[in-house]
Parts: C-alpha cells; sequence; structure tokens
C-alpha cells in the first residue's frame, strides 16, 4: 500500500461537503494516466445535474499517474473506478456507489466504509474495503443476467442484502456480518462469509460455492428447505482460497484451513449444483 | 338531472361501467360503484383550495413563478407521484423532469416498484383481467386483499363474473387465499392458508420445489403443513387456467421483490403443466399508467434520474424513499400523490428541510406543509384522459363535474414555460 | 409501564380508503388510522378492549393508537391501516430495493392507564 | 587435444548431446508427505526414457506445506515429452490414474506459461456432470467427487521447452567403484532444482547409439562401451575400464542440466574411476552440445 | 420554396434511376422535378454527391404498444448500453433493441425512413399503441390490427356468418384506427390460451371448430372485398418451427388469388424434422411467391447480436423461453390476442442463427419481384432496425455475404444456398424494396415517390463507397418539406401523421354485439375503441 506523498501519484480532496451525489466516474487511473494537471482538472463530473470540472470540487496535486489517492468524505461521489482496467485508487475516507463497477483490473483500497453496488458486474482486479459495504457488492444490476464475473472483493467490515447475486465468477470474501439472500441466483464463483449472514444465503443458486464461517453467530439463520445436507469433510479448494487470502493480507483463522465443513447443495428450485459450506467448529 | 358514464379513478381496477347522476354540479347518485367510488364521487369539493405559498394564499402566477424558482434552483430535484392523475399530465411531468435535470420517481416505489425488479429479472407471463372471468378455474389471492383495497375485483373479475368458458361463474372456481390474516378475501375463499410473516419466500421455494416433484425433509414451512402445500400444487398442475393475484403482502415483506421473483417463476414453471398466470394487484388507479409513460419515454418505469441530460434507472439509488432518508435530494415537486401520509416519516420528514411544491385536487398531509400548493383539478372527475388498468388495459378517464383549477399538465406546463424563459 | 413485543403489518382497510376520500383532515380518516387491530385470543390476555388506547413504539418512532379486537389476527400481530400514524413506525431502509418494509414491523405495545 | 583432470579422473574433450523436448511440473499434495510421495512415485514410475515409455519423468522435489498451493506436504515432479499432444496424453493418463486414484491427494500446476495444456478440464468428465469448476484468479480448478471426496486438480498445466538427454558416463575399473560413483553422481546430480534424473536410481547401465543392424529398431547398445565385447568393435574404452554407467539428466533448461552435470561429475571422480566421457552422436541429431570441460570452465 | 439541385435521383415509381434532377418542394409536397425557370427557391440544397430517394418506408416493426412497452421494461440491461441524452432539438431515452418511442422516431429519421407500419395492434389496448405513436416524432405511422384469434371473428366464421365477420373488421379497424388485417398464428393463439397451439393449418382453434386455413381464406377474401389499401398481413402458423415451410406454402395457397403479405418470412421458411437438420427451403417458398403475383413478403432478417424478440404469438414465444432459458413475458389480452417477450441472442457460432441469417438473405436475392419483396428485420425480433444499412450492403454485394459466410460455422453450408447465389441489388432495386413498393403495397398513392403531388419526404445521403455507411446516416430529411434532419442532426421533431382506415361497412355490428362484448370483456363497449382526439395529426385512407 502507498502512503501520500510518495511519488508519482495524484491526490484529490474534496473542496466542499457535497449536499447532493457526485458522479464521477472520471476518477480512475485509465484517465488519469498521461494527462497533465490541468487536463485532469478539466476532466467532466455532475454535481447533482451540474456539469463542472474535476477542479471545481476536488484540490488536485499531481500528473500523469495511474496511481490515485483520494482524502476526504467521498461517500457522496459515485462511480469512482468504474470501469477501470488498470493502476491503483487508495480511498482514504468513505466512498460513495458504484466504486470499481464494471471494473476490469487493477486495484481498488478503501479505508472506510463503500455504499451499494460496490464492484457491481465487475470483470477483474482487486477491492479492499476496510470498512463496511452497502447492498449488491459484486452482484449483478437491475435486468441484467449476471454480476461479477472475475476479480475479488475483501471486505473486512459489515455488508448489506443480496451481495454476489447472480455472480458468475470470481471470489467475495467478508470478514463482518452480511445481510439477506448472500449469493441470491449465484451461476458460479466464490462467498466467503466469516461472521453472522442474514435470511435465504445462496436463494435461486444455480452453482457456485458460498462459505459460512459463522463465527461469533450464537443463532444461525436456517438454511432454505430447498438445499440438501450431503456429507462433511475437509474441502481441499477451501484450502487454496484460504490460503490465498491469507497471502494477500486477509485475515483467516489456522483452524478454518484445516477444518470441516458440512455441504449443502441447492438451490434444488433451480439447478441444484450450488453449495453452501458450513464450517463445523 | 344528467346521467354521465365515468370511469372510478380510485383504484388498479379503474372501473368503467360507473353511472353518476348529476345535477346543478352536484352529484346525485353513483350507480355501479362501490363504496369508495361512491364517496370518491360525492365527496368531490375542490372549492375550497386555493394556491398557497409558504401557508399563504397566493395567485396561481405567483404560485407558478415560486415553484419554477425552486426548481431552477436546484441541483438534485424530486419529481414525485404521478399515479393519481391521467397519462397527459405524466407525459408532461417527464418532459419536466428531464428539463431540468431532475430525478423522477412514481408511488411504484412503494407499491408494486419490487415487482418490476422481480419482472426484470425473470419475466412475468400475464394476462389481461378478461381473462381471469373467462377462463379461471382456480384463483389465489396472495398477500393482497381485494375486499377492502380492490372493492369490486372479486365481482367484476376475478371471483364472481360469469365467463365465456366458465358459465358457472363462482361455483365453478376455487378460491385459494394466502395471507398472515384471516381478511375479508380470505373469508371468501374456498381455502384459506394462513402464512407466518416473511415466510412467502419460503413457501414459494417449497411449491416450486413440489412442483419439481422433489422430495422435501420439513412437516411444515411458513406455519403451513407440507401437505396443504402438497394439496396446493396438485391444485396449481390440475387446474385448466390458474392465476395468482398479489399485492403488497409480498412486495413490502423481507425479500421483496425475491418474493415476487420467486412467485412468477412458480407461475412459469406451472406453464410446463397447464396455462397459468400470475397479475400484480396495483393500487393506485394510474400507476399501471405512470410506469407505461415512463418507460415508453425513457425505457425505464420508475426510479429514474436525468442528471446527465439522459435516462439514469436504479431503484434504492433513484427511488424517493432513498432519496430523502438520505438527504440528498434539494427540492421537490410532488404531484397526485401525498407522501406526507403514505410514507414512512423518517423519510417524508425530510421535506420538511427542503423547498417543495405539491399539486394536488384535495387537502392533503403533503400539501399542508409545501413550500408552494397549487390546486388542481382532478383526473377523472373534472378531466378526462388516459389511464391504464392494474393489468396494463388502458381505459378513459372522463369528465362528471367542472372544476374552478387548471389540470395537472396546465400546471406543470406553466411551471416549464416559465423554466424555458431565462 | 408493561410492554409486549408485536408484529406490526400495516394495509390497506376499506374504511380507510373511504375515509381518504373524505378528506385526509376528515374525524373519519384520523380515527381509522389512528385504529390499532389485535386478535381476540391477545386483547383478552392483555386486557384490551376496543377503543382503549396503546401506545406503540419501536426505533423508528411512536404513537398512540386505539384499540379494535379483530377475529382474523393471529396471535402476536397487529394490523394498522395505512396513514401518517403507521408511518411513524415503519422504518424507511430500503435494503436497496426503493421500498420500505411496510409488514412485519417490530413494535413494543404499551398499555396506557 | 587439451588434457583434463579431476580428483585424478580423465575427463574425455567431448560432448553430450541433447534434445529438445516440452517439460511440466506437477505438483502432488497430499495428507502427508508419505501419500504425496506415494502419489508422485507412482506418477512418474515407467518413465525412464522416450523410447518406450511415452515420456521421462522424475520426483523434482518435496515442498514444504508452506509452499504448496494447499497448505500441506507437496511433491514436484517434472514429466517430460517430445511434443505437446504427447504431453497432454502422458498428464492425462498419469494423474488420472496415480494422483486421482490416490487417497487424499490433489494436483497443481507448477509452470507458469504461456503454452499449456488442459488436464483437469478432460479428466473432468470422471466426475460424471457432478465437477465443479472453481476459478481463482487466473487460474481454473476441478473437484471431482470421489469416494473418499473430492479430488481437486487444476484445468491446464504450463508446459516450457526443456531439455532431455543431458548425460555423462563413468567408466570405472570395477562395478563396484563404478556403481558408488554412480549413485555419488546421482545424488549430486540430483540436487540442482529444475532436473530430474528419470532413470532407476538416476543412472543407467543400457546407453544405446543411434541405429542398428536390425531395421526395426531406433537404437541399440552402446557397443563403444561395452566392456564385454571390447576387441569385438571399435571400442571408445581406455584400458583397465570394466565396467561404465551413465547419468541422464531432463531439465527445464540448459543452465540446470549444466549445473546437474557439474555437479554429478565432481561427485563421481573418485578412486577406480578411469575417466568421465558422455554420449553423443556425433552432434547430428540434438542441439545441445555440453562439452564436458567447459562445464569446469570459469 | 426548397429546390434540392444536382442530386442523383432514384425514383422507381416515376422510373428515374440515378438522373440528375431538381425537386421543388413547396407546402410539404414535391411542387415540380426539373428545371423550372419560374419558380423561386427560398432555400436551394446543393445536394452534389448525394442519392436522392423517397424517405424509406418500412411496412413492419414493433415500435409501439403494451407488448414493445413490456419490452422496454423488460431490460434496463438493454437500454444501459445505449443512452440519447437530450438536446435543444430533441428529447432523451435509450435505443438498442427497443428503443423509447422519441428515439425511435430520431433514429428513424436519421436514417431517411419517414414512415413505418406497427405490425402488430391489440383491440383493448389499441389507445395504448396509439398514445405511443403520438410520442414517436418526425415519421408517419399506422397500426396493423391483430385479428386472428378474435372470439367474434372466431365465432361468426364457426357460424358461417362471414357477411358478419366483414362487418365486425370494418367496425374493427375504424375503432382501433388500424390499417389494416393483422393475422398472428390463426387459431394457435387462441389455443394459447389453454397453453396449447395449433400444429397445422387444417387443425382446429381450442375453443372454435374454425381452423386456420378457412381464417386465412375468409380473411383475405374479406380484404380484398373491404378494399382494403394493404392486404392481410400474415404471420403464418409454426413460426420458428423446423419444417414449417409447408405450414407457410398452404397458408398462401389458402388465399387462392386474394392478396396476401406473408410478413418475416424467414422465421417461417424452414426445412428438418427438428434442430439437428433445420435447413433452408427459402427457394421453395419463393418460387410458390414468385408465381403468384397476388402474393407479397418480407424477410424477417435477422442480425447477429443481442435483440428482444417479441410477436403476439404466445405459444412461439413459450417456446423460444424454453429453448433459450431466458426471461419470458408473456400477455394474453381477453378475447384477442397474446403477446410475448423473449431476449434473445443471435449467434454467428450457433448452427441454428447462421442457418436463420441466410435464409432471410435468399429470401431477398432469390424473389425475382422486387416490387413484391420488402426489407425488414421485423424490428426487433431479427434484430434491431438500426442495422437496415447493413442489410442494404449484404444485398447490394456478394462480398460482403461472403465474407460473413466465412465467419459461420462450415457445417451451416450445406443447408443453406446463399454461397452460390450471384444476385447483387442495385441502388435502384434498394429504393424500389424500401420505398416505392412499400408505398405500394399499402396502397399510398403520395408516399414513396418523388413525383408532382407527392409529400415532400426526401432522404439525401451522400455518396460513400461503403453503402452501409451510406444508408445509416442521411445528410438531408426532409418530411411533409421541412428539413428535419441535417448531416445526420435532428433539427426539428415535427409529428408525423397517423394512417388509419374505414372501410364504412360496419352495419349495425356494434349494436348486434354489445350485450356479448359487455357480458365476456371487461371494459364496457364504448370505452373500448380510440377515440379521434388521439390521434394529433389522423388521415383516414380510402378504401376500393
Amino acid at each position: 500500500m502507498s502512503g501520500v506523498g510518495e511519488m508519482n501519484e495524484i491526490l484529490l480532496r474534496p473542496k466542499v461537503e457535497f449536499d447532493v451525489p457526485v458522479e464521477a466516474e472520471v476518477i480512475s487511473p485509465d484517465l488519469f494516466a498521461e494527462k497533465s494537471h490541468e487536463e485532469i482538472g478539466s476532466l467532466p463530473v455532475f454535481l447533482g445535474n451540474r456539469k463542472m470540472c474535476l477542479k471545481d470540487l476536488f484540490e488536485i496535486e499531481g500528473q500523469s499517474s495511474t496511481n490515485i489517492v483520494l482524502e476526504g468524505d467521498f461517500s457522496r461521489v459515485k462511480k469512482i473506478g468504474y470501469g477501470m482496467s488498470r493502476g491503483k485508487i487508495h480511498i482514504k475516507g468513505n466512498v460513495g456507489m458504484h466504486t470499481g463497477a464494471t471494473m476490469k483490473g487493477g486495484e481498488i483500497i478503501v479505508e472506510g466504509d463503500a455504499m451499494d453496488w460496490l464492484g457491481a458486474e465487475m470483470n477483474g482486479g482487486l477491492i479492499w474495503v476496510k470498512g463496511s459495504v452497502g447492498h449488491f457488492a459484486g452482484a449483478s444490476y437491475w435486468g441484467s443476467k449476471h454480476g461479477m464475473n472475475r476479480g475479488m472483493i475483501l471486505i473486512e467490515g459489515n455488508t448489506g442484502n443480496e451481495v454476489g447475486k447472480k455472480m458468475r465468477r470470481g471470489t467475495i470474501a467478508i470478514k463482518g456480518k452480511t445481510g439477506d439472500f448472500l449469493g441470491v441466483g449465484m451461476i458460479g464463483g466464490t462467498i466467503l462469509a466469516f461472521s453472522e449472514t442474514g435470511e435465504r444465503p445462496g436463494a435461486e443458486m444455480k452453482r457456485g460455492s458460498i462459505v459460512l464461517f459463522l463465527e461469533n453467530c450464537t443463532n444461525p439463520p436456517p438454511l432454505l428447505p430447498t438445499f440438501t445436507y450431503n456429507c462433511t469433510y475437509s474441502p481441499t479448494f477451501l484450502r487454496v482460497y484460504l490460503k490465498t487470502l491469507r497471502k494477500l493480507g486477509f485475515p483467516v483463522k489456522e483452524e478454518y484451513i484445516s477444518g470441516k465443513y458440512r455441504r449443502y447443495n441447492g438451490d434444488i428450485v433451480e439447478l441444484g449444483k450450488g453449495e453452501i459450506l458450513i464450517y463445523e467448529p | 338531472m344528467e346521467t354521465i358514464s365515468a370511469t372510478c379513478p380510485f383504484c388498479g381496477c379503474l372501473c368503467d361501467d360507473i353511472q353518476i347522476v348529476v345535477e346543478n354540479g352536484k352529484v346525485l347518485e353513483v350507480k355501479n360503484g362501490c363504496s369508495i367510488s361512491k364517496t370518491l364521487f360525492t365527496h368531490h369539493d375542490p372549492d375550497d383550495l386555493v394556491p398557497q405559498i409558504e401557508g399563504k394564499k397566493a395567485s396561481l402566477e405567483e404560485a407558478l413563478d415560486r415553484a419554477a424558482s425552486i426548481i431552477r434552483q436546484a441541483r438534485f430535484p424530486l419529481v414525485f407521484g404521478l399515479s393519481m392523475t391521467s397519462c397527459e399530465a405524466q407525459r408532461k411531468a417527464v418532459e419536466l423532469a428531464e428539463f431540468i435535470g431532475g430525478n423522477i420517481d412514481s408511488t411504484s416505489t412503494f407499491c408494486h416498484g419490487p415487482t418490476t425488479l422481480a419482472m426484470q429479472s425473470v419475466g412475468e407471463p400475464t394476462c389481461t383481467l378478461g381473462e381471469i372471468k373467462n377462463r379461471a378455474d382456480l384463483v389465489v389471492f396472495w398477500g393482497c386483499n381485494p375486499v377492502e383495497a380492490h372493492p369490486r375485483h372479486i365481482a367484476r373479475y376475478s371471483v364472481s363474473p360469469k365467463g365465456l368458458f366458465n358459465p358457472a361463474g363462482r361455483r365453478g372456481r376455487t378460491v385459494v387465499t394466502v395471507d398472515v390474516r384471516a381478511t375479508p378475501t380470505a373469508r371468501v375463499s374456498d381455502i384459506f392458508l394462513q402464512i407466518q410473516p416473511h415466510k412467502d419466500y419460503e413457501v414459494f421455494e417449497v411449491l416450486r420445489a413440489l412442483l419439481k416433484g422433489k422430495d422435501l425433509r420439513i412437516d411444515s414451512v411458513g406455519g403451513i403443513p407440507l401437505d396443504a402445500l402438497k394439496d396446493l400444487v396438485n391444485k396449481m398442475k390440475s387446474c385448466k387456467f390458474g392465476i395468482i393475484l398479489f399485492g403488497m403482502g409480498l412486495t413490502m415483506t423481507r425479500g421483496r421483490h425475491l418474493n415476487i421473483e420467486a412467485a412468477i417463476s412458480l407461475v412459469r414453471d406451472l406453464n410446463q403443466f397447464t396455462k397459468f398466470l400470475i397479475i400484480p394487484m396495483r393500487g393506485h388507479y394510474n400507476v399501471t399508467g405512470a410506469d407505461a409513460v415512463l418507460t415508453w419515454q425513457t425505457g425505464y418505469p420508475y426510479a429514474l434520474n436525468f442528471s446527465r441530460g439522459y435516462p439514469q434507472y436504479n431503484p434504492g439509488e433513484f427511488t424517493t424513499v432513498d432519496l430523502l432518508r438520505r438527504k440528498e435530494v434539494d427540492a421537490a415537486l410532488i404531484l397526485a400523490s401525498d407522501p406526507m401520509a403514505s410514507l414512512p416519516r423518517q423519510a417524508s420528514s425530510y421535506l420538511e428541510e427542503i423547498p417543495f411544491v405539491v399539486l394536488d385536487c384535495r387537502k392533503s398531509y403533503s400539501a399542508s406543509f409545501a413550500t408552494v400548493f397549487i390546486p388542481v383539478a382532478a383526473s377523472g372527475v373534472s378531466i378526462s384522459g388516459t389511464a391504464y388498468r392494474m393489468d396494463g388495459v388502458p381505459v378513459l378517464l372522463k369528465k362528471v363535474l367542472d372544476s374552478p383549477h387548471p389540470t395537472d399538465e396546465q400546471v406543470l406546463d406553466g411551471i416549464l414555460k416559465r423554466l424555458r424563459q431565462r | 409501564m408493561k410492554s409486549w413485543k408485536f408484529l406490526l403489518i400495516t394495509g390497506r382497510s376499506l374504511k380507510q380508503g373511504q375515509a381518504a376520500e373524505q378528506g385526509k383532515f376528515s374525524p373519519e380518516y384520523i380515527n381509522e388510522t389512528t385504529t390499532v387491530e389485535i386478535g381476540k385470543e391477545d386483547a383478552e390476555k392483555l386486557g384490551l378492549s376496543d377503543g382503549m388506547e396503546v401506545k406503540l413504539k419501536n426505533t423508528c418512532g411512536e404513537g398512540i393508537f386505539h384499540v379494535r379486537i379483530s377475529q382474523g389476527l393471529p396471535s402476536g400481530i397487529l394490523f394498522i391501516p395505512y396513514g401518517p400514524s403507521a408511518n411513524l413506525l415503519i422504518p424507511a431502509e430500503t435494503g436497496g430495493t426503493g421500498m420500505p418494509g411496510c409488514k412485519g414491523i417490530d413494535v413494543e405495545l404499551l398499555k396506557e392507564r | 587435444m587439451r588434457i583434463m583432470w579431476i580428483n585424478g579422473v580423465e575427463i574425455e574433450d567431448t560432448f553430450a548431446e541433447a534434445f529438445k523436448m516440452y517439460a511440466a511440473r506437477i505438483i502432488v499434495t497430499a495428507v502427508n508427505r508419505q501419500w504425496a510421495l506415494e502419489a508422485a512415485t507412482k506418477l512418474s514410475g515407467f518413465a525412464t526414457s522416450i523410447i518406450a515409455c511415452g515420456c521421462e519423468a522424475g520426483i523434482e522435489a518435496e515442498i514444504s506445506p508452506e509452499e504448496t498451493p494447499d497448505g500441506r506436504p507437496g511433491v514436484s515432479v517434472l514429466l517430460f515429452t517430445m511434443g505437446k499432444k504427447g504431453m497432454e496424453e502422458q498428464l492425462l493418463n498419469r494423474i488420472g490414474q496415480t494422483v486421482m486414484t490416490c487417497p487424499t491427494t490433489a494436483c497443481f500446476n507448477g509452470v507458469t506459461s504461456q503454452e499449456k495444456v488442459k488436464v483437469g478440464g478432460k479428466l473432468r468428465y470422471f466426475g460424471d456432470g457432478f465437477q465443479i469448476s472453481k476459478l481463482l484468479g487466473e487460474r481454473r480448478f476441478w473437484r471431482i467427487p470421489v469416494m473418499e471426496g473430492e479430488f481437486l486438480v487444476e484445468d491446464y498445466f504450463g508446459i516450457q521447452p526443456a531439455v532431455g538427454g543431458g548425460n555423462f558416463l563413468i567408466l570405472g575399473e570395477t562395478p563396484e567403484q563404478t556403481l558408488k560413483a554412480a549413485e555419488r553422481a546421482a545424488e549430486a546430480s540430483r540436487s540442482v532444482k529444475g532436473v530430474v534424473l528419470p532413470f532407476p536410481g538416476g543412472i543407467v547401465r543400457s546407453g544405446s547409439k543411434a541405429g542398428s543392424r536390425y531395421k526395426f529398431l531406433r537404437a541399440s547398445t552402446n557397443t563403444a562401451f561395452c566392456p564385454t565385447i571390447r576387441e569385438q568393435v571399435k571400442s571408445e574404452l581406455p584400458p583397465g575400464v570394466n565396467c561404465v554407467l551413465e547419468i541422464v539428466i531432463d531439465g527445464l533448461d540448459e543452465e540446470v542440466i549444466r549445473q546437474s552435470m557439474k555437479r554429478g561429475i565432481e561427485a563421481a571422480c573418485i578412486e577406480g574411476i578411469k575417466r568421465i566421457s558422455a554420449g553423443n552422436y556425433g552432434g547430428k541429431l540434438g542441439p545441445f552440445h555440453f562439452y564436458l570441460h567447459e562445464l569446469f570452465k570459469q | 420554396m426548397i429546390r434540392i439541385t444536382k442530386g442523383k435521383v432514384y425514383d422507381p415509381i416515376n422510373g428515374i434511376n440515378g438522373k440528375e434532377l431538381d425537386i421543388w418542394v413547396d407546402g410539404g409536397k414535391i411542387v415540380q422535378v426539373g428545371d423550372a425557370p419560374d419558380l423561386v427557391a427560398e432555400r436551394i440544397i446543393d445536394a452534389e454527391g448525394c442519392i436522392v430517394m423517397p424517405g424509406g418506408i418500412d411496412i413492419h416493426s414493433h415500435i409501439a404498444g403494451g407488448k414493445v412497452n413490456l419490452g422496454r421494461k423488460l431490460r434496463p440491461e438493454d437500454h444501459r448500453k445505449d443512452v440519447v441524452p437530450r438536446t435543444e432539438t430533441t428529447r432523451s431515452g435509450v435505443g438498442h433493441s427497443i428503443p423509447s418511442t422519441f428515439v425511435t422516431g430520431y433514429r428513424y429519421a436519421q436514417m431517411g425512413y419517414t414512415m413505418v407500419m406497427e405490425a402488430a395492434m391489440p383491440p383493448l389496448t389499441a389507445k395504448h399503441t396509439h398514445e405511443e405513436l403520438h410520442d414517436i416524432p418526425i415519421i408517419d405511422k399506422g397500426s396493423y390490427t391483430l385479428m386472428g384469434n378474435n372470439h367474434f371473428i372466431l365465432k361468426f366464421i364457426e357460424k358461417g356468418e362471414i357477411e358478419k365477420v366483414k362487418s365486425f373488421i370494418s367496425w374493427l379497424l375504424k375503432t382501433t384506427k388500424g390499417y389494416t388485417i393483422k393475422i398472428v398464428n390463426p387459431c394457435g393463439v387462441e389455443s394459447w390460451k389453454w397453453g396449447k397451439n395449433v400444429e397445422n393449418i387444417d387443425q382446429q382453434a381450442a375453443d372454435y371448430a374454425v381452423t386456420p386455413r378457412q381464417l386465412i381464406s375468409i380473411l383475405s377474401q374479406i380484404a380484398d372485398e373491404l378494399g382494403l389499401p394493404h392486404s392481410i398481413h400474415l404471420h403464418c402458423n409454426n413460426i420458428g418451427v423446423p419444417g414449417n415451410y409447408e405450414t407457410t406454402v398452404e397458408s398462401m395457397k389458402a388465399t387462392g388469388t386474394n392478396r396476401v403479405h406473408v410478413t418475416h418470412a424467414q422465421f417461417n421458411s424452414y426445412g428438418g424434422k427438428g434442430w439437428a437438420d433445420i435447413h433452408s427451403k427459402a427457394r421453395e417458398v419463393v418460387e410458390y411467391v414468385n408465381e403468384h403475383p397476388n402474393v407479397t413478403f418480407d424477410a424477417g432478417q435477422i442480425v447477429f447480436g443481442d435483440t428482444t424478440t417479441m410477436t403476439a404469438d404466445g405459444p412461439w414465444q413459450y417456446r423460444l423461453y424454453l429453448l433459450s432459458g431466458n426471461k419470458w413475458v408473456n400477455a394474453d389480452v381477453e378475447m384477442e390476442t397474446s403477446a410475448g417477450i423473449v431476449p434473445y441472442t443471435f449467434r454467428k457460432k450457433s448452427l441454428v442463427n447462421a442457418v436463420q441469417w441466410a435464409i432471410g438473405l435468399e429470401l431477398m436475392l432469390l424473389a425475382e419481384d422486387p416490387w413484391r419483396a420488402f426489407m425488414t428485420t421485423d424490428h426487433p425480433n431479427g434484430g434491431p432496425f438500426t442495422f437496415y444499412p447493413q442489410i442494404i450492403k449484404l444485398l447490394m454485394s456478394r462480398a460482403a455475404r461472403e465474407e460473413m459466410i466465412a465467419q459461420l460455422p462450415r457445417r451451416a453450408l450445406e443447408r443453406i444456398s446463399l454461397p452460390q447465389i450471384t444476385r447483387e441489388y442495385s441502388l435502384y432495386e434498394i429504393a424500389i424494396i424500401t420505398r416505392a413498393a412499400p408505398s405500394k403495397l399499402l396502397g399510398l398513392h403520395q408516399k414513396g415517390h418523388l413525383g408532382v403531388g407527392a409529400d415532400a419526404d426526401i432522404a439525401i445521403y451522400r455518396e460513400n463507397p461503403d453503402v452501409e455507411k451510406v444508408f445509416s446516416s442521411v445528410q438531408y430529411l426532409l418530411k411533409d418539406g421541412e428539413v428535419v434532419v441535417e448531416n445526420g442532426i435532428v433539427l426539428k421533431s415535427t409529428s408525423g401523421r397517423i394512417l388509419y382506415v374505414d372501410p364504412g361497412e360496419e352495419g349495425d355490428i356494434e349494436e348486434y354485439i354489445r350485450e356479448e362484448f359487455e357480458k365476456f370483456y371487461t371494459v364496457t363497449l364504448d370505452g373500448y375503441g380510440v377515440p379521434e382526439n388521439y390521434l394529433e395529426r389522423g388521415e383516414c385512407v380510402s378504401c376500393g
């Protein structure tokens, strides 16, 4: 992780507290690369319905970099890193909706919280949120056939509902609590949820894996009746996933790696080839 | 004294067989209408309404000027309501929202918005209400209570009428109600399945699994014995024409759009066995029209934003309750709805912090808090036009009584004209 | 003051629909939208009868309602017709869907003396 | 002609001639070291010479749990073939028959390369429709249900150009001394990462030459180095040599072969060894020529 | 007065093939063609290096109404990738496969089209169709009224009361402000109301002793008797089903010598017993057309890519849902018709799709008489109308076709005859199939040509070696004599006409059906139709 003041990075700070939403998909390494300070400052953003320049809303330091640092409250700034394919955005604060949605590559690190649609329909890259996130992280947008298609989303805090909705590939790991309908309609991919989860995880999933560790969870929600228990075992693939997370620096307890898991398959109203693995302490 | 044909502008049934006896601008009698319809036409008394600015009487011109100035200054305004007015006014509202680069949302937001979301995920096998009348031998009311919310639905469309291929009427149909409480609708049904709150999703899943011939190791779900559900599935599979009619009992409970998705998926799957369709029971008389007009003009039915000059759609982001709860909008224009009465207080209280304009044909809660209130003539009472029934059938609204007030369309046009001159 | 936990359902009632047409400030409308229905069994257990005032409260807010005993309600569930009063108790969180959860809300019922 | 001696052993001024091959690295993990080795041994079994085994293979190293993808003890096996197609066939058959069948194992690719062959992606059909695909980053794995649980195998295995047939010959006075030298040589040669010695114990006694008097044979015994017929042929054996053993080395590139040959030769130069030589075909067959003297320059 | 000068004029109705001629426009009409020393123009449009044609006419497109709108509502994911911001002169919206109304008008106009016929209007929701048509700017419009599964028509035929059928049709056209009789999967859609279908044209409907053959025969007869400007517009039974070409040929035969237009014939020209051996029967279908002057057809060409299929053919759409697994909308309309919607992606790699693609082109290229063959994609079923320029290019260039054929699965080649077809359309022929013939087919005298007295709907395209570029965007479009598009940019959002017919032979049928109507419909008879005030610029086209 890079700190402020490092060579060759671009630093943005909001000039004011935004009272209406800002749309700023131009805050993206793809667009900041090979642009002068002046050119970056002239990129278009929307403050509500007013089209403005980036420099009207933000203090900008630096130029021509794929390494972007955001300082301050960006919780009303939407679409940061939308569709980005490379480079890095480090957000030292909270961030608004659609952060990293449809991104194809690169890295986004959020020190604070992120709002809904984080990494929605993403196609690659890494998003790491230290705080909590809203609904629909890694999900499909309304009407779409599938959500996240590749890449990785790591969340240390809690999440809202329908995380990983209709995801097809990729990995989502959540340290904190997750909301209802985790991995609803999943087509593939892997979700690892370390704490408590809301109701109906895996509903309507066709394929894919949801792993529940239910840490500190005294009263886990019952699975849907359309999931059926198969066996208790130690899935090797899970060891690979957990080791990979650890290598990246995401906290994973040793006992999970060698642990046993109850395997349920479902959702039998759909294809039924999905699975929920529940850690057995 | 004359008798005028009318269409009742109350609920999504849009009964167009109302006969109103009028004398000297007073309604003497409402024939064919339900009790609400009768009240609606007889209690219509627009004369005591005047335009107001900050609670003080103003001229229409002053009110329009002030409304335009509020909207002109706004950077993230909201146009909300739309469901109790004609399509003609709705068109104008879209034009206004687009022109000002605002958000526009209808009351679908808190009635059948989730139904739209489900439809966008899995589709919707549906039909017009006449198909039920003419063919249905199995009618399932799920989380809806037409006896109180759509008072003539049962008599006119779904249960009692004798149809082309169902000459026996009520006797030719099995009626099932699934609800948390034994509503009056449940009491007129052949079968009532009392479901625990928030358990609709599980029950649909079990029905779908049973339909697929899966064995389930449970005795009951959501408070309903498995045997009762097996029986229901058998009835569904073996009927000639089945219909599910559903309401807020599905859209507003935990699971929301996913409850509907499960219901639609069940109905869709049933078509491998027989004919089975589903219709949402839309509440306000022209909320379906709001969906339709917005969709044909913009591609999307509600929860729209025009900040960037083109429509963006995202329920959860541009829906009224969320915009208000997150305190994002900086002005609002409300027509044909009363959010101060109908939205959660946690959300609607924010309206008191921003300037907002209300157009209404009667005194509403929102009107009394509005920065600018402009009384308008009531569509379907004092203005003709088009409205869409819950099943998407367009119905003519008729003028019955005169009104001293302008129409929604005229007021919106007045505001738009002022915004254009600058 | 003693309190009991209930799940609150809000919804349409015929009277509410009719009364709204009589006017949002009509006594009929105000009366109907400040009514809370409770099942017979629960009412007996709590010693409530028609017309008695109770307070309902949750994390969203609170309001005073008068009791109407209803045949159709199962134990543990209350019903209030849609309206400004019911809306005091409805959370504005929409789960990212735009739709607040207007049915099956956790409330506490407190008996007014 | 220059003469070179190591520890009193003559190093002949000749070269080992080696061929282009393709290599794959297979990481086999299991619940413990024993089971990983068990599978790896079977996987690399009967794979001494491309001539009749279809591939050449051997165990490269044991891998600690920290270094394996699944955190369990592992063994890496290098497998060499002449072509891509042969590699696909060999990996499919061998992993299918020796790793999948072995309790607790999983099987990972150990080569990052553009070129690759499908393995898990074909083995998956054994799952009869119940196999599950997992994509982690750019790597895809297949989970194949088996009676014991699940067999995890990587979708594709990378293959890279490699070198096969690095070698040297140990010419000794007695069979005892020669075998001892060869054993030492094999151990030293093997200690280089990226090589395997495909023959039993890393040693081959039946070195061959190209061609034969029989039309149907492509190779036959290396007559020039066979002591028992020394006088019947044009022999390469100096006087006093009664036994010759060969060390054959396959490696991922020239450099590792060089290292391996060097270490092996050094270890082989013990008492009772007369000379170190190498096998070649006059430079006509293989593009890689490892001159023995050059190994020890610089 | 506007003078268009120095352009190469293609006007097949008047036999003009690329000649440089001045065209003089005034009061929305063409007032003079050629030199006119006496006339003074206020504006001269220099069309040097341009092609001048009458405005394009699309005879079959799904642009408005309940089903189209459900399609829009169904597919936010389709809209998101094609957004259209508002400008000073135009409204905003979305495009791709089901464009919003305003965008529909703009995009047709930008391609040089000035008239489009909505291909399927259910009577019960005709008001909806007209409300949307009202919001489609610039172009003239009309709608075909769905009748092939109407209760009254089936009942009257069953009872042999053919005169009543005729009166009813006359009444229904007037009441719905429709343009002609649309028939979709006759009797099959009625059966679909019970989840069934008919499998051939001699199988009776589920609830009526009437066969598709009878219905097609009687309705084609009535269309001629009523003198409707356009013939019956027939979507045959068994659409999309391998082996269906026989049904198509039988359906054409059923009309005898009465006029019949077979729509989106591509979807109805398949051989084979199933998907495994599907192959082209375009030749067999076209042969019948070539030999029978009473028959016309349009292609229903498919375009590779994502689109939204929507027809009034409920059972077919359900079948397509089962095949694709995509989301499915069904919308049955009481007493009359049905509709279905399924998103679908045509893939080059798909054998079936490749065969379908070839069949559409084969039909167009094998048809001997360009006056009876029409270019359509059955928008949006085969693909969005915005792909017309690509199809024109394929018709005009064998090389372009070969380039595409090279990308198809090789197994497809033995199932089609397209690779062997050498014909290339000329610009003149393109002007026939997209302008002159459509106006003739619709019975319009003031459209589709540039003669004196014609409506001044004129498309001026800049010449370019790449024909696709030529037809993608007009240099100028004149609608009713006004320049509404210049250099591809919409300058003015005008309102087009709504064309409809009133054959005037309804007699007292309205009163005759009143009781039954009100018993089985859920709306009053008086509230059923489309009042005049829905038609901002209504124009009744005369019959007979």
